[in-house]
Parts: C-alpha cells; structure tokens; sequence
C-alpha cells in the first residue's frame, strides 16, 4: 500500500502527457474551425467534439499529473464523485429545459393534435354583441378586495 | 482555505492526531481530494447556468464567442497545461526528496502562471476598451478603431487574419442583451478561475520559502504533493472554460 | 361559500379539478392514519411491553432477518408508485387545458392582478367567470414572480415574468372565492388577493354587456401594429402573419413548432430565439419597448388574423356547458362591425397604485 | 437475564482527574483549542444564541397572526420577521446544529481517535460560522431583510430594497464553515478509526455524519456560486436570474434548491443517527437491520440530490420533468421508511426504560412519521398543485425540521450531557421538558395542516377572517412550546453546578465514547482502544457491557 502511494512517477511519463495535451489543444482548436453541425447535418456537433477533447484532457491530467492511476480505490471514488455529481445536475436540470415544449407543444398549448393546417380554436360565443337581449346587471365596478375586510 | 489544507502539517512531522507519517499523508490527500470535489461543484454550478443560458440563446452566446480573442484563449492554454507540467516535474521532484529542485520547478511554474495571468490581463484590457464588460461599459454598439486605439487594434487586427483564414459565418456587429450575458459568465468565470491562480502562486511562495528551509523530504513532502493537485485541477477548469467560451463560433 | 362560519375544516369544493384531487387526498389521507396508528401503536405497546424491570437485565438477541427489511422497502414504494400514478395522472389534466376553453389573460404586478377578456372587458383583482365553461389563463407578471391560486377550485400556478404560464378550471358551482397570490412577491404579498365570481351563463353574459366597454384587444392590437410598422416587413420580408396562430412553424435549424401565443410572445422578445425557414434575423428584439398588455394585445390581432371571416353575427350564448359550441361561426376582427372606440388603450378602471420596483 | 456487572475502575472517582475542560482555563485557551471536544462545545454555544435570535423571529411571526389583519402595523416588518426566522434557523442553526455540535464532539470519540484529521481546519471552521454569522446579524440590524430565506430572484435580486447583499455575504461564508466541517468528518471517519474499528462496527451516528459530509462537500458550493450570482446580478444590475435582460427566475430555483433540499438532508440525517444511538441504548438492543439502516443513511444522501425540482412543480417546469422529478421523490422515502420501520422493530422484546433521551426518541419517530407521509403527499403531482406555498407545506417540513431534528437534537444533547460535562441532569425536570415540547409542538402546527388544506398562503401578514381560529391555537401552542425549549436550557445550566456525578457510563451503553471517564481527557483515551465486538452488541456479556477492552493497541 504504502510503497505503491510513494510511486515515483518517471517524467518521461509526465512530457508524453504534456505532448499528447498539447496535440488535443491543436484539434479542438482545428475541429472549432470547421463547422461540424453543418457536415454532418446534425446540431450539436461542435459542442459534443470539444466537450469530450476537454474530458479527454481533463482525464490525463487526472490519471497522471495528479497520480490518480497510481492512487488507492478511495481516491479514485472522491475523483469520480464529483464529476458524478456535475453530471446529476446536469441532466436533470436539462431534463426541465430540453421538455419545456415537448412534445404537445409550449405550456400554453391545449392538449389538442395540430396537424400542419390551421387549428381553429374554439368560437367565443360570448363575445360583446351589441344589444344582447339579456338585461344588464348593474355593473360591478372591479375593485382591489384586501384579503382582511376591516370589519 | 486551501493553505490551511496544504500547509496543515508543514511544522511537525507527525501531529499528536496521527498514528503514523503514512496515516497522515493518506488523510492530508484525502482532504485535498474532498476539497477539489467541492471546487468541482462550485464551478460546476457556473457551468451548469452556463450551459442552460447557451441553449435557450445559442445565436446570442455564439455571437458573444466571436466577440472574443479566441487565439489568446489558445495560447494561454498551451500556457497553463505547460504550467501544470512543470508544477508535476516539482512534484516528482519533492518524491525524490531534492529540495533544490522542487524550488527551481515551482519558480518556473509561478513564472507560466504568471504569464497566463499576464495574457489573461491583456484580454480584460482588450475587452475594455472594445466595451464588453457587463456592469461597467457594456455597450450595444462596438466601439470604432480610433476608440479602441492602436494596440487593441494590433489584436484585432490579427483576429482579421485568423478570420480571413476561417471566415465567421453570420456575425451580428449590434450585441444584445442576452450577448451581455455571455460576457457576464465569461468575465465571473474567467474572474474566479484568476482568483485561484492568485491564491495559488501565494501559496507556491511559501513552499518555496519551505523548500528553501529544506523542510521537504522523500519520506514528508504532503504540502508540495497537495498544493499540485490544486495547481492540476485549475488547470482542468480552463480546459473546460477555453472550448465553451471561446470555440463554439459556429451557427 | 360562508366566509363567516368560524369552524370550515375542509375548503368548497367549486371546480372539477377540486373534487379529483379530494379523492386522491383522502385516499393517501387514510393511508397515512394507517401507519402512524400502526407505529404509535407499536411504539407505545412495547415501550410497556417489554419496560425494563431490573437495571441489570439485558434482553437476549434476536435477529433481524432481511425478509423483513425488504418488505420494509417493498411495500411502501407500492404504495408510493399508486400515489406516484394517480397524482402525475392529475398533473397533466390540470396543466393541459381541453380545446375550446374560453381564455382570459392575466398580468400580476406588484401588488394586483390584471385580468384582460379577451372581448374587452379588463378587471382589476376580480375575475368573473360563467360557471360550467373551461376557462384557460394564460398568465404573466410584469415584474416578479407571483402566483394565482384559487383554493376552492384547487388550482395554482405560478406567473412566471418573462414567459408564460397556463393554467385552466371549469368551475361548477356559482358564488364569490378567494383569489390568493401563493408566491411571495414583496411588502403588500397578503394584499394581492381578490375574488373570482362564478356566475351563471346569463349572468355573466349580462356582466359582459353591462361593463365598461374596452376595444377587444384585438382591435388594440391592430393598432399597434400599424404604430410600430409591423405591416412594412410581415408579408414581404418577414412571414405572413394571416393564418399564422395555432399553425405549426418549420425554423430555420429544422425544428417544427406550433405558433401558440408562448411561441408567438418568444418571437416578439427574442425574434433570433426560433427564426422562420428561409427568413434572416431582421426583426429587432421588442423586449424593453412593448408592455405586457401589448404583447398580449398584439398576440390577440394575430389570432384574429389567423380565423376565417365571416359576417354572420353570432348568435346569442349557448346555455350551458353541454352545447359548448365547436361548429359556430367565429366573430372575426371586422373593423367594419365594430363600434369605432376612442384610441384610449387604457381603460377607466386601471388605478395603478401597489408600488412599483423600488430598487436599492 | 444476564447482569452488565459495574466495573469499579471505571467507577473511579471523577474529580482531581485533567480532563478537556479543566486541562486549560483561559479564554484564549478555548479560542484557539484545536481539541474536538472543545470545538464542539463552543458551535453548541454559538448555536444557542443563533437559535434564540430565530426563535425570537418566529415569536413575531406567531403573535402578527393572532388576528386577521395582522397585529404588526406594518406588512414589511412581517416579511422582515419571517426571513430572520428561517435565515437563522436554516443556515446558522439547523445545518450546523447536531453535525458541528454532538458530531464534532463525538465522532473522534465514537471511532477511538484522539481528534478529527485537521484540528486547524475545524477551529478555522468554527471562526467562519462566526464571521458569516455576524455579517448575516449585521444585515438584521441594518433593517433586515425580507426576501424569505429562499432568495427568489428577481424579487431578490431586483426588487428587494432592503439588505440581500449583506445576508448574502453571511450565508456564503457560512456555507465554507460547513463545507469544511464535512470535509474534516469524512476524512477523519475514513482514515482516523481505532484498529478493528471496520466500517460496520462503526455506530449508526457515524454512519448519519458520513452522509452527512457527502451533502455538506458536494451541495454547499452550489449554494454558495448560486447566492454570489444573485449578489453579482444585484450590485452590477446585469441580468443573470432577472427575466427583464433575459434570464430565467427559474434557473435560480433549480440551482437553489439543488442544494437546499439535501440540506434538508444535512438536518434530518443526523438526527437519524442520534435517535438510532438513543433507542438501541435504551431498549437494550442490537439495531434491527444493522446494514439497512447503515445503507439508508447514505442512501438517503445520494437520492436526496436527485429531487430537488420537487419544490418547482408549480414554478412553471416541463410536465415531464415534473413527473420525474416526482418518482424520484417517492423514492427517497423508501430508505426513510427504512429507518422508522427498524427502530420500532428494535424495541421489540427490548429492555426499554423510559429516561428522558428516550422520550425525545420516541416522540420523534411519532412526529417524523407524521412529517414523511405528509411529504409523501406534496410529492404527489396532483397533491402538490393544491397544496404547494400553503401553510400544508409549513406544517410539513416543521414536523420535519422541528419536531425531527430539534427534538433529536434535545434529545442527544440530554443523551451525551453527561459526557460533555461529567454532570447528571435533573431526570425529572427533563421528562417534564420532553412532554411540554411534544404536546406544545403538536398544538402549534398540527392546525396549521387544516389551514393548509383550506388554503391560507403562507408568508401572509393579513389573511380572510375564517383562518383564524386556527392561528389562534397555532400561536397558543407556540406559547407551550417556548416553555418547552426554556425549561432545559436552565435546568442543563444548573446541572453544570448542582447536578449529580454522572460517572463514565451512567446509561450503561456499549458503545465506545462511553469506555472513557466523563468528562473524557484531552486525547479521548487513555490507550488507543481496539474495537473487537460488533455495534450494540448488547447480549455479548462483557464486563460492564464494554465491547472494548481498552488494553494497550501498540
């Protein structure tokens, strides 16, 4: 245990880390160039590139300039745990926004199948008519009603 | 607070709490590593508001990208990974227990993060004088060349070479609201990342300061083994930072 | 409902959500009896049960076999999957309205709500409504963030400034019930209450034609678009707008979605947020210029846009929620038909008081 | 029936004996002890008077509702009370309450270890709660704030005049005074255990604090970057949360509540924990389902982080988020009921005596109860659409918060008392205490379910005249329960004096804090002690019950 945490880690190890970093740099910079949503007529595109070469940075840094990979099971839990948990809140709190609309449409839609025609919503009958037959009640003039009545 | 974590035992070898050396650098590790969780949510939740606001108003945040000196944000990159290579090459020098080195590494490693703050300064200067930053002079309407003055010009002048290279498709010249929210996040997020750096090389100074008392040795060398895994995980926040704020230019 | 008899243990009971969610309380009502019975009950019997007799004594082991935790975890979370079912079922009754209900806009602000028939009539805190017709409402606040309840309908909903929230009821009993704002919004909260007033179908008819007559919004609306020179780009440069509302909408990035009035206030804010195939990014962003009550104006003229016209007068109100009408001939916007109004957009009854945002 | 013979050398005479309190006796000795014990002793004083300001802030809440329209004159000082309240309480009294105060003191103790890992850290800890706490008492007495604890953009943000940013500057430092303290927990419990101390030897209590920490580690930064971004908002006037430059009041709820739910957790777990400490100590008993109740502690951490939009299903989310942010919310009761269901089950064939901790155990598991099925009821879409915002929603988490973790909390205090002072308190005195705050807790807010359920708002300062009958017996029961908070402040502050010797082990419990004099030595233990029995392991006849004989680790 005690012999495997005072692991020296031979700094061939650490330049190749740095060489292979620099190179993802080169790609996610190359990949932000080209406009990946457009090639592969799908959105999201860059986005999901340069987040995983970010992750795959974020990993080597991890696993050999923090020692990770050399590192007891406990440590390896606490690394992955926060990440975990990012992730939790993450999704679930895209799980609100990306369903906002979905799929019957935005909160102010009627649960009603549209089709690509217009909808007619429902006529307003009682609209204003003009010289409507029924007798007009004395006009409720709206007034602000507090929730205590000084009685 | 993370002097206290990594400088917890610089004074006595073993404190009275422990049972053994080996049982005090197992929890001193534990510890960073528990406080580098907590790090990871607090710039996590930036992250999170970030990228809920990116897809509610992806034009205005890709607008924003444009906006910016993408190819510095490179460059202080490649700046910050070398900084965190130099910072391991102090590490392994505290594992081997060479005092002389781990203070010649951690010099190194203060001047690349120096240099990072340096460009990193650069770019707010930029970004003042073109008027992007919320709060202060925010303004809809970018500022003309005599306004921004030769030296911001020199940059932008570059940033036109990059472009004509890659051309960006659809660039609004009027900035919104929402676009001022993009610099808002930029601006918090690159601000506390800064911050750490700062508390950073403060702390690198007293290890060099301890160092130099030859306090480390192969057998004792927790507070330098710590202070990099600090050093390490700033360095992944930018990595994150750098492809969210600055590469996502296209439409 | 009797305000006055001191004692009410359990709220009236005016709305059709009102007596469903009654049902489902009473049923995890009684299932709640159940078990705190069952471990009171438990606790207090062996607490004498088994009492301790000498202070020396130490009782023997016995074990806990996991059966019996299992069926600690098993049988609850049944349970709880029954209350899980039956509540969502609720939910999205509650949060989709059925085609056809009548729709009133709501605008709460500091410390008052804004109620807007669509016909015209605009009440300040009190809302009348006819009994045994869906009625929708379509809600925002102008400032923060408010929330209309009516406890006797068992309906909440918060209004949400910047976007909008619906919620809908079908009242089915006539009187006067509390309105409360259940969101915390600032000093007077406790005063943003009012009253919704359920009348008969006549009745309210009668209220209708009775009140201080207001422009539709429609016609308001119209008017504003001629105000803002809408009219020099819809049609030529930006889409059409005749026919737009309830249509569905295919955007630039691929996507379909439905022109409701959340997407049609989306377009109005954030014109760049969800752009028209084949159309750019001209329409400036309305956000600080127009007020609530515009964009609701604004959003009634294209509805009125969107419907067939025709010259029939309607006719007089159904009775009745059972001859709630799906064929009858929609009443259009006909400048032509209607009574040429004074440009006040601002009815008489507005008093502005209740604060506005202070800030520090 | 086999006899726990009491073993004359731990009946060794108390006095004359160094212990943590007699070993130093400055003032700055105690402001600068690095000791846990000493540590925890001062967040128990600390506490006390943050828990004195709230209260007095739920007096003012309780006695405006006495009438209709409200008795103080102005609505603003309502709304300013209310947020003094639930400030105080949640952040500088419930988070820290049984975690810093019993955990700081006794978890050292519990595992065998001489201190946590990083006594600098902990003192540093300490101090932090005092600077925030003074900062979030300044904005009180600058005027107050009354935005209500939760901080709901924009109001908070934008239209609040009042002093958000200073209250906000407190509860940002407190939140690192909290990320620390769990931070030294988790580490101390991983790495600081007595040899044969195996994770399940460990007591239940420490157990609740590992969980505990995981909240405190990983939800309090959320907070924190959550609250510092409203500041942001409101001191540069730049839209973030304020819907007017195109920000979303509901983003804010969403990272609000990812941390204040599981801060939910942060009160009631260990709470958890003291009561499976209390019932297994006086039944007699092994706790029934030693692993299921382990596992639901930590259980109930993790799912706890997966439901927090529970408190949004009428803020405006999707319905289909709304649905599962409901299923996950059911399924954080099943760990929960767990809990109630083996502590009762422990009592069976127990040996149970009835002592004062015991009492606040028991009346605990009633009023949990009551406050977890009234949960499983808001957690219910169709449920919560009624009942969400009202007073339903306040009898509920005060069923929870008080009637769970503060009656746990009375109770431990009165359960290691002896230990933290080598001083009995008076057992009389104490039964009284724990019926008056049961009865006065019930009569406080049991009415106000039926409010709730009718369908008064909560945070009203006037309200229609039909509710009133039943704030009238609200505050009436308010008045009992004062009482019952009063009564063992002073009779445990007279104990310090008069009461009785306690002795090492007065309730005769097996587990380890108890194997040292009380009050313990600076260093805990005489000799590191090694753990060789399982927890509770009431029916294994050792001498005097000790599953520790404390003979020499080395």
């Amino acid at each position: 245990m005690a012999d495997e945490h005072d692991h020296v880690v031979p700094t061939q190890v650490y330049a190749r880390v740095l060489a292979v970093l620099m190179l993802l740099l080169v790609v996610t910079v190359a990949a932000a160039c080209l406009d990946l949503d457009h090639i592969f007529h799908a959105p999201y595109w860059n986005m999901t590139v340069a987040v995983l070469i970010a992750i795959t940075k974020a990993v080597l840094i991890i696993l050999f300039f923090m020692h990770v990979k050399y590192s007891s099971r406990i440590v390896w839990a606490f690394a992955s745990a926060a990440f975990v948990w990012l992730g939790i809140m993450m999704t679930l709190s895209l799980s609100d926004y990306t369903t906002r609309n979905f799929p019957e449409g935005s909160p102010t839609m009627p649960a009603v199948q549209t089709g690509p025609e217009i909808i007619r919503p429902a006529p307003r009958p009682d609209a204003v008519v003009p010289g409507a037959s029924a007798a007009p009640l004395p006009h409720t003039a709206p007034q602000r009603t507090p929730a205590a009545p000084p009685a | 607070m993370t002097e206290h974590i990594a400088t917890e035992h610089a004074h006595s070898l073993v404190q009275h709490q422990f049972e053994d050396a080996y049982q005090q650098k197992e929890a001193a590790t534990l510890g960073m590593w528990a406080f580098l969780a907590t790090e990871v949510l607090f710039f996590g939740g930036l992250f999170v508001a970030y990228t809920i606001y990116r897809h509610q108003y992806p034009d205005p945040f890709r607008q924003g990208a444009l906006n910016l000196k993408w190819y510095l944000g490179g460059i202080n990159t490649a700046v910050l990974l070398l900084s965190s290579f130099t910072m391991a090459m102090a590490v392994h020098a505290a594992a081997i227990g060479s005092n002389a080195k781990i203070i010649r590494y951690l010099v190194l490693t203060i001047i690349v993060g120096g240099a990072f703050l340096g460009i990193k300064a650069t770019e707010y200067y930029i970004e003042y004088r073109e008027h992007l930053i919320p709060g202060l002079n925010f303004a809809h309407d970018p500022p003309s060349e005599e306004e921004v003055g030769p030296f911001v010009g020199a940059f932008e002048k570059v940033q036109g070479w990059f472009d004509r290279v890659v051309p960006p498709r659809q660039k609004e010249e009027k900035r919104s609201d929402t676009e001022e929210m993009f610099f808002l996040f930029y601006f918090i997020m690159t601000a506390i990342h800064a911050t750490h750096m700062i508390v950073g090389i403060g702390i690198m100074l007293v290890l060099i300061w301890m160092a130099k008392h030859e306090m480390f040795s192969a057998q004792w060398h927790n507070p330098v083994e710590n202070f990099g895994l600090y050093w390490h995980f700033v360095d992944i926040v930018w990595v994150f930072l750098f492809p969210t704020l600055y590469l996502l230019r296209q439409p | 409902m009797d305000m006055e008899s001191p004692l009410r243990i359990f709220p009236d009971s005016a709305a059709t959500q009102a007596w469903r969610t009654d049902v489902l309380f009473f049923f995890e009502l009684t299932i709640s009896v159940l078990f705190v019975l069952l471990i009171a009950g438990a606790i207090v019997y062996m607490a004498l049960r088994y009492r301790r007799r000498s202070e020396d004594e130490v009782p023997p082991y016995t074990p806990s076999p996991a059966i019996i935790e299992w069926s600690f975890m098993v049988v609850p979370f049944g349970i709880m999957l029954i209350m899980f079912f039956w509540g969502g079922y609720l939910y999205v009754q509650d949060r989709r309205p059925p085609p056809g209900a009548m729709q009133i806009n709501v605008i709460g602000k500091q410390w008052m709500w804004k109620l807007q028939h669509p016909e015209g009539p605009r009440e300040i805190n009190t809302l009348h409504v006819p009994v045994g017709r869906p009625v929708k409402l379509v809600m925002t606040s102008q400032d923060v963030i408010h929330d209309f309840a009516v406890p006797e309908f068992r309906m909440k909903m918060d209004v949400v400034p910047g976007t909008y929230t619906v919620e809908w009821f079908e009242a089915t009993k006539t009187g006067e019930y509390h309105l409360f704002c259940d969101q915390y919004c600032g000093e007077l909260h406790s005063r943003m209450v009012g009253r919704v007033v359920v009348m008969e179908p006549e009745a309210y008819q009668a209220w209708l034609v009775g009140t201080v007559p207001n422009e539709p919004a429609a016609v308001s609306g119209a008017r504003l678009f001629q105000s803002y020179g809408c009219a020099a780009c819809h049609g030529q440069r930006a889409p059409t707008l005749a026919g737009l509302y309830m249509s569905k909408v295919k955007l630039d990035d691929g996507r379909v979605v439905v022109a409701d009035e959340y997407y049609l206030r989306e377009s109005i804010i954030e014109p760049a947020a969800k752009l028209v195939a084949g159309y750019g990014p001209i329409m400036p962003s309305f956000r600080a210029q127009l007020t609530e009550e515009q964009i609701f104006d604004l959003i009634e003229y294209i509805k009125s846009l969107g419907l067939a016209m025709d010259t029939s007068v309607p006719g007089a109100l159904p009775t009745g929620p059972e001859t709630r009408p799906s064929t009858q001939p929609f009443n259009g916007y006909r400048p032509d038909l209607l009574p040429n109004q004074p440009p006040a957009r601002q009815p008489p009854t507005y008093n502005e008081t209740g604060g506005s945002p202070t800030r520090e | 029936m086999t006899a726990i013979p009491y073993s004359p050398d731990y009946a060794a005479p108390q006095t004359g004996r160094t212990t943590y309190l007699n070993a130093t006796h400055t003032i700055r000795s105690w402001l600068l002890t690095k000791d846990h014990k000493r540590i925890g002793i001062l967040y128990m004083i600390s506490i006390t008077i943050f828990f004195m300001i709230g209260a007095g802030g739920a007096a003012l809440v309780r006695i405006n509702l006495l009438t209709p329209a409200g008795i103080l004159s102005e609505p603003a000082q309502y709304n300013k009370a209310f947020t003094i309240h639930g400030v105080m309480m949640v952040f500088f009294f419930l988070v820290p309450s049984i975690p810093a105060t019993l955990g700081n003191f006794l978890l050292p103790l519990m595992i065998g270890a001489r201190d946590v890992a990083f006594p600098k850290i902990n003192l540093a800890s300490w101090y932090l709660l005092i600077i925030g706490s003074s900062f979030a008492l300044s904005a009180i007495l600058f005027g107050g704030v009354d935005t209500g604890w939760t901080f709901y953009t924009p109001y908070s943000s934008t239209f609040s005049n009042t002093h958000v940013v200073l209250m906000i500057v407190g509860i940002f430092i407190n939140g690192f005074s909290s990320i620390l303290t769990g931070l030294n927990f988790v580490v101390t419990i991983h790495k600081m255990r007595a040899p044969g101390m195996t994770w399940f030897r460990l007591p239940l209590f420490v157990w609740a604090m590992y969980a505990t920490s995981l909240i405190f580690i990983l939800g309090t930064p959320v907070i924190a970057i959550t609250l510092a971004l409203v500041a942001v908002e409101r001191l540069l006037r730049v839209g973030i949360f304020d819907p007017a430059l195109g920000g979303d009041p509901i983003l804010f709820q969403h990272m609000f509540w990812f941390y204040s739910h599981p801060a939910v957790y942060i009160m009631i777990l260990p709470s958890f924990g003291v009561i499976s400490e209390v019932i297994t100590c006086f039944a007699r008993k092994r706790i029934f389902g030693y692993v299921f109740v382990a596992f639901s502690s930590v259980a109930i951490a993790i799912i706890g982080f997966l439901v927090w939009a529970h408190h949004l299903f009428d803020a405006g989310i999707s319905v289909y988020s709304g649905l599962i942010f409901s299923l996950l919310s059911f399924l954080v009761a099943v760990p929960t009921a767990v809990k109630v269901f083996s502590w009762t089950a422990t009592l069976y064939k127990g040996s149970v005596s009835l002592e004062t901790p015991m009492l606040y155990a028991l009346g605990f598991i009633g009023l949990f109860t009551i406050g977890g099925l009234t949960g499983l009821m808001l957690a219910t879409l169709g449920l919560d659409v009624h009942l969400h915002d009202t007073y339903f929603v306040i009898a509920h988490f005060h069923y929870v918060m008080v009637g769970g973790a503060i009656m746990a909390y009375l109770g431990g205090i009165h359960f290691w008392w002896p230990k933290m002072t080598g001083k009995m308190y008076p057992e009389f005195w104490g039964k009284i205490a724990a019926a008056i705050t049961f009865l006065g807790f019930n009569l406080t807010f049991f009415p106000q379910f039926v409010l709730g359920y009718l369908g008064m708002p909560r945070r009203y300062h006037a309200y229609p005249p039909e509710f009133q009958v039943y704030n009238v017996l609200s505050t009436a029961g308010a008045s009992v329960l004062a009482v019952g908070y009063v009564l063992p402040l002073i009779y445990l502050l007279w104990s310090l004096k008069y009461g009785a010797e306690a002795g090492p082990n007065p309730f005769r419990s097996m587990s380890l804090e108890w194997q040292t004099p009380s009050p313990p030595p600076t260093e805990n233990f005489e000799r590191t002690p090694i753990c060789s029995q399982p927890p509770y392991a009431y029916d294994l006849q050792t001498p005097m019950g000790s599953p520790v004989p404390t003979a020499a680790a080395t």
